[in-house]
C-alpha cells in the first residue's frame, strides 16, 4: 500500500498535476509519525510513511494548505474523508484545489496500549497480519493487533469513503459500530456517579489545546478561548470548573458538526476520553432528531442549523425520571 | 469609561410602596461609573423627564438608566428624551422595577434588595452600550405582482389606485385565473365572469399597471426596497403592440386538435389562439407545441390573414430587468392531480369529473355552451354524486393532510344550480362534514339541503365503477349505518387543492419560506398574515393556503395596503439592533445564514492580511441591515462569536448574567 | 421560622416579544412569585446562547430558566425552534455530566399567560431551592 | 548510606508526613502517573516518569498572586500568597531534578521570584535512580547520570529495599531525622553498572550538542528547515506543558463579579497571544513560535547560562506531542542528519 501511494504521490508532483502532497513522514523511532507536506520525489522516496501509526487526520491541514496556489494531493482514511466533507460543507476548503487519494484502512494501533502492556524501551516493531512483534530495550513480546488497536478503530464506524478523488485499496463499508455503549453506560450511572467519573476525568485537563487544535471542527479563525473580547478566554486549569466550561463549550461548539474522528481523545496528553462529550451530542442528536452523520453528505443541514415543528421539547430531559 | 445617570421613579406609590426609592438611587451612587443618581415622582412626567434632560447636560452623561416600568411602556419615551438633548437612545436602559419587582413583591426590603439588583444589572448593561443609528436605505417606488388571478388583479388595483406603479407578471397569456373559468360563486350566485372581466379591464387600462403576460419571473435579487427582478417573457409570435385582438387567425388556424386547457381540455382550440373572448391582454399566442409552421417551417396561414402583420415567427423569449421596492406574490393554486385515485375511477370514466370540470359543463362559454352533459355522451345525467374531500383531510401520501376550505360551499352551489335548472336530477353529495364558516354560507348551504332537496350523506364513498353508461357509487351512510349503492350517471370530485408549481421555485428565488405543503409561510400566522417573513415580499390569495375568493380578495387588498405603507416611504429606517459580523472571526461556515429566517445573511469574498505579512481570500458573512429583523439566532449558531447583536450583543449580556449572580 | 434559609439565585431568560411580556402581565396583575428570580430581556429565546447559561452557573446561579414564545408563535417564526434544540441538547449534556437537570428549564410562556408566568417561576424557584446550592458547575473564584 | 525496606516504606513514610508534605508518583486510572500526596495505602508507581514533571511543585500551572475588591469607592488589594508547608518528594528523576537548577537559574536570580523561592526553600528532593530508560531517553546527551541523580537526597531501589543518600545538607539533616539503618553500596553498584550498559545501547543517548550552543544563534536563526519542521505543528500547548524546563508564565486579570483575582499561569511560545503586547505580537507566525522553543532551549539558554542547554532530555515531549514533533527531530534536522 505504501509503496503504492508513494508513486501515486511521485506521479501526480512529476506531472505538475499537483503541487504538494500531504502525508505522514516516519520519526526517530516505529511509531513517531508526523504529518508532513511533501515536495518532490526525493521526500517522497526518503520519508514518506503509511503504517498503522498514520492514524493523524490530515484533512484539517488542507485548511491552510489549500488557500496556497495550486493543488494539492491528500491522502485520506475512510474517516477522515468525514472530516473533508465536513469542511468542504463549512466552505473551509477549496474543493478544486485538493486531490483526495482515499487510502484504506484496517484500523490504527495505540502506541500507548502497546506501552502499557510492554513498558518502555521499544526499539523495534513489526506488525505481521494479527499479531504485532515487540522488541524493547530489555526483552521480546508478541502481542494481538485487535488488543492494540486504538479505541476509535475499536468501535470504527465507517471503513467507507465518502469523498475522494481516487481511491487505493479496497472500498469498505459503514459499520455497525459500538461506538455508543460506553455513552450509555454513563447514563446508566446515578447523576452522582456521573459528576465523580467526569470530575475525575477532567480534572486531569492541563488546558493544553491540543484537543482544540487537532479538531478539524475547530477550526475558527480566532477561537473564543483566545479572544480576550469573548468573555471566556481562559489560559490555564484553574479551577475543576473551569475545565468543565472548557470542555462543555468546545463539545457544543462542535455539536451537529463533530463527525467523532477522535483526535481530541488521541492527542489527549492527560488520556481524557474526550470523545465521550462528543459522542453524547451525537447520540441525542440521533435519538431526538433522526440519524445524522456529520460530513457524510456535503450539502446535508445540519442538526443545529435545522429544526421540525414536532422536535421534542427539553422536559424529555428535564423532566425525565 | 461611561459616565452614567441613574434615574429612580416613584411611579407615584406603584414603585415606591414596595421600593424604597432612595435606597435604590443611594446605592446605585456606588456603582462603578455612576457619576448622578436620583429619584422622583414620575420620571415619565415632563418634569422627570426634563430632570433627566438637565442631567445629562449638567453631568455629560454617557449613558442613563431608568428604574421604572417596563421598557415596553416608556423605553421609547425615555429614549425620546435623551435624543433631544443629544444623547444617542440607544444609551438608555431601563430597569423594570414596576411590573417585575414592586408590583409582585409585598415586602419592602424585598422589594428594595431586587430592586438594586436590577438596576445595577441595567448599568453593568449600559456599560457596554454603544450609541447605533438606523440605517436608512431609498425604497424604489414600484411593486411587483407575480400572478394574474384575482388576487393579483386586485392586489395590483389597490397599489395603482393609490399611485404607485406596479407590474403584473402572468404565466399564462391571459391574466384571470381560476376565477375566469368559474360559472358562479357562492354564496350570492352572482356570474364570476361578470365581476371578474371589468376588473380585468381595469388592470389593463390602469396607466400604472403594466401586465406581463405569458410571462414568468426568472430571478430575483436585492432586498426589501430594492429588489431587482428578471422577468421571462416567453416568445408568443405575435407582436403584442400590433395584434388587435381580431381572432382571425384563430379562425383560420388549420390546426384545430389542440386540447383546450381553459375548458380543462374537453374541447379543443387551435395552434393560435386566445384563451377566451375576455382574455387581458386579448392578443393571440401561438402554441409552439402544436403549430406546424414553428415545427415544420410549412404553413403560415395566421401571418397571411393577419391584416395588422403582427405575428413573428422568428420572435424569442426576451429578458428584462425591472427594480422594484415590494413584491407580492399571488400565485394561487390548482386541483391536485386525481391519478392515483383509482377508486373514483377518474382516469377510468369520462364521466367521472373534477368540480372544476363541472364548472366548465355549467358555463355558457364552455365545451357544452351551459348545457349539463356528460362528456362520454353528451347525454343529459338524471343521477349526480358530489364526492366531497378528495385528496383533502388525507394523510396518505397522495392526500393533503389539510382541508381545501373552499370545496363545501362550491359542491353546495353545483348541487343548488343543477338541482334548479334541472329538477329532474337526483343530487347526492357525500361528505365527512360540512364546514361553512362564511358569511351567510350556513345559510347557502341549508337553503341546498331544504330547497332544492340535495341529498347529503355523511360518509366516504368507498368505490365507482364503470358499468355500462352508469357509474356505480358504493358509500357508506354514516348516520344510518348503511351501506349504499348509487348508479350515478356524473361522479364530481372535489379535488384538494395545492399550490400552483411555480410556487416551490419562486421561493427559492424570492428566499421566502414555505411549509411542507409548500404554502408559503407568512411572517406571523395571527398578526402579519400577509406579509412573508422575507422583508419586502408579500402574500395575496392561495398561495398563503385555500381561500374562497371574498376571502382572496380581502388578503389581496390587505397585501396591497402594506405594500403601499412600504412605498410611501422614501427611505426605510431599518431596526438599529441588528447582527453584525466580524470579518475577521468569521469562519465563512454559513452556519448564520442557515438559521436566518430573513436571508439577511449572505457572503463575500475579501483579501485580508495574513500574520506572516501575505494576503488570503476568505470568505465572510455580511449582514444586511435593512433586511436583519436582530432574533438573534445567527450569534448563538456562530463557534467563533464572530456574529453579535447590536444592544444585545454578548458581553452585554453576559455583563447582565454577571450583575445579578454577583 | 429558619433564620439562614436559603435563596437560590435564579437567572431568567425571557424573549422581549412573548415571555417577558407574560412577566409584565403577572406584574400588573399582581401575581406573586419569589424575587430571587431576576429577567434578563433578550429579543428572542434564540438569542440565548448556551454559554450564557453556562455562564450564570460559573457565576453562582443556582437555577436558570429560559422562556419564550410558544413554538410556533415566535415573533421571528422560527428562532426557538432553534432555541429548543440547542437547550435541549446542553441540558442533556449537563445531566449526563452529573449536573442536576432540575436547575435548568425552558418553558413557552406567551404574552397573555402572566399567571402561567408566575406559576412556572414559584414551581422552578421551588425546585431549586429544594435542591440547594449549585456547586457542582461554580467557580469557587467568584464567590464572595 | 542507609536502606529502608520496603515492608517499612509506608511507616517511613507516615514519619515524614508528620513534619512535611509527601508527594510521590503514583498511577492513576488513566494507566499514567502523577505526584500525588501520598497518604496511607498510596504506593509508589514503578513508572519511570510521571505525566506532568516535578517543576510543578516549585513553579506551579497557576498561582494566584493578589486580589482586588471594590468596596464602595475603594479598592481593597490583597496580596494572594500562601504558606507553605515543608514538603517532600520522593522519587524524582535525574532529569526533572536536573530541570530545578535550570529553573533556578531563572527565578532564583535577580529580580528573584519570591513564589518560586519560597516553595523551592521549603521543598526537599529525594530523586530515584533509574534502572529501565526508555528509548525516548536522552539525558546523558546533557551530561545527566540518571544512575546517580542529584536532588537533596538520592535513592536507589533495590530487590527488596531502598537505598538512600544524602546530598545536601537539607538531605542529610532529614535523613538523620530518619534514622535509618546504615548499609554498604554492593547491591548500587551493581545496579549503576548493569543501568549504564543499558543506557549505552539507549538510541538517543549519545545526541550530537555541538551544532548548538549561544554561539550559533545565526545560523541557526535563520536556518530554511524551520519551515518544514513547523509545517504540521498545531500549536497546542502540550510540549511546553510537560516540559520540566519550559518556565514562561502570563499574567491575567480574572474579574469575578464582585473583584479582580490576578494569578500567573504557564504560557506557551506555541500559542499566538505568546509575549503579546500593547502594540501586538512580535511572532506572528507559528514557524516564529516554533522556532522559539527550540532557540529559547539550544541557543539562548546556553548563551545566557554559561553554555547550559535548557533541556534535560526526559522524553515528554517525545511521548506527548500529538504530531510526534519534538526536539530531537529539531536537532537532527537542524544538523542535517534527517
Amino acid at each position: 500500500m505504501q509503496e503504492v501511494m508513494k508513486n501515486k504521490a511521485k506521479e501526480l508532483l512529476a506531472s505538475g498535476e499537483v503541487r504538494a502532497v500531504i502525508g505522514w513522514k516516519k520519526g526517530e523511532f516505529c511509531y513517531d509519525i508526523t504529518p508532513a507536506v511533501f515536495t518532490n520525489a526525493e521526500e517522497i522516496d526518503n520519508g514518506f510513511i503509511y503504517d498503522d501509526f498514520c492514524g493523524a487526520n490530515l484533512s484539517k491541514y488542507l485548511i491552510k494548505e489549500a488557500h496556497k496556489d495550486g493543488k494539492v494531493l491528500v491522502f485520506l482514511k475512510p474517516c477522515d474523508t468525514y472530516s473533508f466533507n465536513q469542511l468542504l460543507s463549512e466552505h473551509r476548503i477549496n474543493r478544486e484545489k485538493v486531490y483526495v487519494v482515499g487510502v484504506s484502512c484496517d484500523g490504527k494501533v495505540d502506541i500507548e496500549k502497546i506501552k502499557r502492556t510492554v513498558g518502555d524501551g521499544i526499539i523495534a516493531l513489526s506488525s505481521d497480519g494479527d499479531k504485532i512483534s515487540v522488541e524493547t530495550l530489555y526483552d521480546k513480546y508478541e502481542i494481538n493487533r485487535a488488543d492494540a488497536l486504538a479505541e476509535r478503530c475499536v468501535n470504527c464506524k465507517s471503513k467507507k469513503h465518502v469523498a475522494y478523488d481516487e481511491l487505493l485499496g479496497d472500498e469498505g463499508e459503514v459499520l455497525d459500530s459500538k461506538r455508543f455503549d460506553e455513552v450509555e453506560m454513563i447514563e446508566n450511572m446515578t447523576a452522582d456517579e456521573r459528576f465523580e467519573f467526569w470530575r475525575n476525568e477532567l480534572s486531569r485537563c492541563i488546558r493544553c489545546n491540543a484537543c482544540r487544535n487537532v479538531c478539524p471542527a475547530c477550526s475558527c479563525e480566532k477561537c473564543i478561548f483566545d479572544n480576550d473580547n469573548s468573555g471566556y478566554v481562559n489560559k490555564a486549569p484553574v479551577t475543576s470548573f473551569e475545565e468543565n466550561m472548557f470542555h462543555i463549550i468546545r463539545a457544543f461548539h462542535v455539536a451537529g458538526r463533530c463527525t467523532d474522528c477522535g483526535e481530541c481523545s488521541r492527542v489527549c496528553p492527560q488520556g481524557i476520553p474526550l470523545h465521550l462529550l462528543n459522542r453524547k451530542f451525537i447520540k441525542d442528536i440521533n435519538t431526538l432528531y433522526g440519524d445524522y452523520q456529520a460530513g457524510e453528505d456535503p450539502e446535508a443541514r445540519g442538526p443545529l442549523t435545522s429544526y421540525t415543528e414536532k422536535d421534542p421539547e427539553p422536559s424529555v430531559v428535564t423532566d425525565k425520571e | 469609561m461611561q459616565r452614567i445617570g441613574v434615574f429612580v421613579c416613584h411611579c407615584g406609590t406603584n414603585i415606591a410602596g414596595t421600593v424604597d426609592v432612595k435606597a435604590v438611587a443611594e446605592a446605585m451612587k456606588y456603582e462603578n461609573g455612576v457619576v448622578f443618581s436620583t429619584d422622583y415622582q414620575y420620571m415619565c412626567s415632563e418634569a422627570g423627564q426634563n430632570i433627566i434632560k438637565d442631567a445629562i447636560k449638567e453631568h455629560k452623561l454617557t449613558g442613563i438608566v431608568v428604574c421604572s416600568c417596563s421598557p415596553r411602556m416608556h423605553e421609547a419615551t425615555f429614549r425620546k428624551a435623551a435624543q433631544s438633548v443629544g444623547l444617542n437612545p440607544y444609551m438608555v436602559e431601563i430597569a423594570n422595577i414596576r411590573e417585575q419587582c414592586s408590583w409582585i413583591h409585598k415586602d419592602m426590603a424585598t422589594g428594595t434588595e431586587k430592586a438594586i439588583i436590577l438596576a445595577r444589572t441595567a448599568v453593568a448593561k449600559v456599560h457596554l452600550n454603544a450609541p447605533l443609528t438606523s440605517g436608512e436605505t431609498p425604497v424604489v417606488k414600484r411593486a411587483l405582482v407575480i400572478g394574474g388571478g384575482i388576487a393579483g388583479i386586485q392586489t395590483a388595483l389597490d397599489i395603482a389606485d393609490a399611485g404607485f406603479p406596479v407590474d403584473i407578471v402572468e404565466k399564462l397569456p391571459t391574466i384571470g385565473g381560476k376565477m375566469s373559468q368559474i360559472d358562479k360563486t357562492f354564496p350570492t350566485l352572482d356570474c364570476a365572469a361578470c365581476i371578474l372581466t371589468p376588473k380585468m379591464v381595469d388592470a389593463a387600462q390602469n396607466e400604472n399597471i403594466k401586465i406581463y403576460s405569458y410571462s414568468e419571473v426568472s430571478g430575483v435579487k436585492g432586498f426589501v426596497g430594492n429588489f431587482e427582478v428578471t422577468i421571462k417573457r416567453k416568445a408568443r409570435f405575435v407582436d403584442e403592440t400590433k395584434c388587435t385582438g381580431c381572432g382571425l387567425c384563430t379562425e383560420k388556424c388549420p390546426q384545430k386538435r389542440v386540447p383546450n386547457e381553459f375548458n380543462l381540455g374537453m374541447d379543443q382550440r387551435r395552434a393560435i389562439y386566445i384563451p377566451f373572448a375576455q382574455a387581458v391582454p386579448k392578443i393571440a399566442t401561438i402554441d409552439a407545441d402544436y403549430c406546424t409552421m414553428l415545427k415544420t417551417g410549412k404553413c403560415g396561414v395566421c401571418s397571411k390573414v393577419c391584416t395588422a402583420g403582427a405575428i413573428d415567427y422568428t420572435q424569442k423569449d426576451e429578458f428584462i430587468t425591472e427594480k422594484y421596492g415590494a413584491i407580492v406574490v399571488a400565485t394561487g393554486f390548482n386541483p391536485i392531480k386525481l391519478d392515483k385515485y383509482d377508486e373514483y375511477a377518474y382516469s377510468q370514466s369520462k364521466d367521472v369529473i373534477t368540480s372544476l370540470e363541472f364548472e366548465r359543463l355549467t358555463n355558457a362559454a364552455g365545451p357544452t355552451a351551459g348545457k349539463l352533459l356528460r362528456p362520454s355522451d353528451g347525454k343529459h345525467p338524471h343521477k349526480i354524486v358530489f364526492v366531497q374531500c378528495v385528496g383533502s383531510r388525507d394523510t396518505r401520501e397522495c392526500g393533503k393532510s389539510y382541508c381545501s376550505k373552499i370545496c363545501c360551499m362550491y359542491t353546495a352551489k353545483h348541487a343548488m344550480l343543477t338541482r334548479e335548472k334541472y329538477p329532474d336530477t337526483e343530487v347526492y353529495v357525500f361528505y365527512i362534514d360540512v364546514r361553512t364558516p362564511g358569511k351567510n354560507f350556513d345559510e347557502f348551504y341549508r337553503r341546498a339541503v331544504e330547497e332544492y332537496g340535495v341529498h347529503y350523506i355523511k360518509g366516504m364513498v368507498g368505490k365507482v365503477i364503470p358499468e355500462g353508461d352508469k357509474l356505480i357509487v358504493r358509500a357508506s351512510d354514516l348516520i344510518s349505518n348503511e351501506q349504499l349503492t348509487i348508479d350515478a350517471d356524473l361522479v364530481v370530485l372535489a379535488a384538494a387543492i395545492e399550490p400552483d408549481k411555480t410556487a416551490r421555485p419562486l421561493a427559492t428565488m424570492l428566499t421566502a419560506s414555505m411549509d411542507t405543503n409548500d404554502f408559503f409561510t407568512e411572517a406571523h400566522p395571527k398578526l402579519r398574515p400577509v406579509e412573508s417573513p422575507t422583508a419586502g415580499i408579500f402574500l395575496s390569495g392561495a398561495c398563503q393556503g385555500p381561500k374562497d375568493i371574498p376571502e382572496t380578495v380581502a388578503q389581496a387588498s390587505a397585501a396591497a395596503a402594506k405594500v403601499i405603507g412600504l412605498l410611501v416611504k422614501d427611505k426605510m429606517k431599518n431596526n438599529a439592533c441588528v447582527a453584525h459580523s466580524d470579518e475577521n472571526m468569521c469562519n465563512g461556515c454559513s452556519n448564520c445564514a442557515k438559521v436566518c429566517a430573513y436571508n439577511a445573511i449572505s457572503y463575500v469574498d475579501k483579501e485580508f492580511r495574513m500574520p506572516d505579512r501575505t494576503t488570503r481570500v476568505r470568505r465572510v458573512a455580511v449582514v444586511n441591515d435593512a433586511v436583519c429583523q436582530g432574533c438573534g439566532a445567527c450569534t448563538v449558531t456562530c463557534p467563533s462569536g464572530a456574529m453579535d447583536l447590536k444592544g444585545f450583543s454578548n458581553k452585554q449580556i453576559m455583563a447582565e448574567v454577571d450583575a445579578i449572580c454577583k | 421560622m429558619q433564620v439562614n434559609e436559603f435563596k437560590p439565585k435564579i437567572v431568567a431568560f425571557c424573549c422581549n416579544w412573548c415571555s417577558y411580556a407574560g412577566a409584565d402581565l403577572a406584574g400588573t396583575n399582581r401575581l406573586n412569585y419569589p424575587a430571587d428570580v431576576k429577567i434578563i430581556r433578550v429579543p428572542c429565546s434564540c438569542r440565548v446562547n448556551p454559554l450564557f447559561v453556562l455562564r450564570a452557573f460559573q457565576r453562582g446561579a443556582d437555577g436558570v430558566i429560559i422562556c419564550g414564545c410558544h413554538p410556533g408563535d415566535c415573533h421571528y417564526t422560527t428562532g426557538n425552534y432553534y432555541a429548543r434544540r440547542r437547550m435541549t441538547l446542553l441540558f442533556s449534556m449537563l445531566d449526563y455530566l452529573g449536573i442536576e437537570k432540575e436547575r435548568t428549564r425552558v418553558e413557552w410562556v406567551s404574552a397573555a399567560e402572566g399567571a402561567k408566568f408566575a406559576a412556572t417561576m414559584n414551581d422552578f424557584v421551588a425546585t431549586v431551592t429544594k435542591l440547594g446550592e449549585n456547586k457542582r458547575l461554580e467557580d469557587l473564584r467568584c464567590k464572595k | 548510606m542507609v536502606k529502608i525496606s520496603f515492608e517499612k516504606l509506608n511507616s517511613l513514610f507516615e514519619k515524614i508526613s508528620e513534619k512535611y508534605d509527601l508527594f510521590v508518583p503514583t498511577k492513576k486510572n488513566d494507566g499514567q502517573s502523577y505526584f500525588e500526596k501520598w497518604e496511607q495505602g498510596k504506593t509508589v508507581s514503578d513508572d519511570l516518569n510521571t505525566v506532568r514533571s516535578a517543576k510543578d511543585f516549585f513553579f506551579p500551572q497557576h498561582e494566584d498572586i493578589v486580589s482586588f475588591k471594590l468596596d464602595g469607592k475603594n479598592i481593597e488589594i490583597t496580596d494572594e500568597r500562601r504558606e507553605v508547608r515543608p514538603f517532600v518528594m520522593f522519587g524524582v528523576r535525574a532529569c526533572d531534578v536536573r530541570s530545578f537548577s535550570i529553573l533556578d537559574k531563572v527565578f532564583l536570580s535577580e529580580p528573584v521570584d519570591t513564589f518560586y523561592k519560597a516553595k523551592r526553600e521549603k521543598g526537599i528532593v529525594i530523586s530515584l535512580a533509574c534502572q529501565k530508560p526508555s528509548e525516548t531517553c536522552f539525558c546523558t546527551t546533557f551530561g545527566i547520570d540518571p544512575t546517580e541523580p542529584e536532588g537533596d537526597i538520592r535513592a536507589w531501589k533495590g530487590n527488596d529495599c531502598y537505598y538512600l543518600e544524602g546530598v545536601t545538607e537539607k538531605g542529610n539533616a532529614l535523613l538523620s531525622e530518619l534514622s535509618l539503618e546504615e548499609c554498604d553500596r554492593t547491591e548500587v553498584d551493581a545496579q549503576i553498572e548493569n543501568t549504564k550498559k543499558i543506557l549505552d545501547r539507549l538510541p538517543l543517548g549519545k545526541l550530537d550538542t555541538d551544532s548548538f550552543g549561544g554561539d550559533k544563534l545565526k545560523e541557526l536563526f535563520d536556518s530554511e528547515k524551520w519551515a518544514s519542521l513547523s509545517e504540521s505543528c498545531l500549536g497546542c500547548g502540550t510540549c511546553t506543558f510537560v516540559c520540566p524546563t519550559c518556565q514562561c508564565y502570563d499574567i491575567k486579570d480574572f474579574e469575578t463579579g464582585h473583584g479582580v483575582k490576578r494569578y500567573r499561569c504557564w504560557d506557551s511560545c506555541m500559542y499566538s497571544d505568546f509575549t503579546k503586547m500593547a502594540h501586538g505580537n512580535p511572532r506572528l507566525t507559528q514557524l516564529e513560535r516554533f522556532r522559539q522553543r527550540f532557540m529559547h532551549k539550544l541557543v539562548y539558554f546556553p548563551a545566557n547560562n554559561s553554555g547550559e542547554f535548557g533541556c534535560v532530555g526526559c522524553g515528554r515531549c517525545l511521548n506527548k506531542c500529538p504530531i510526534s514533533m519534538n526536539i530531537v527531530k529539531v536537532m537532527k534536522t537542524l544538523k542535517g542528519e534527517n
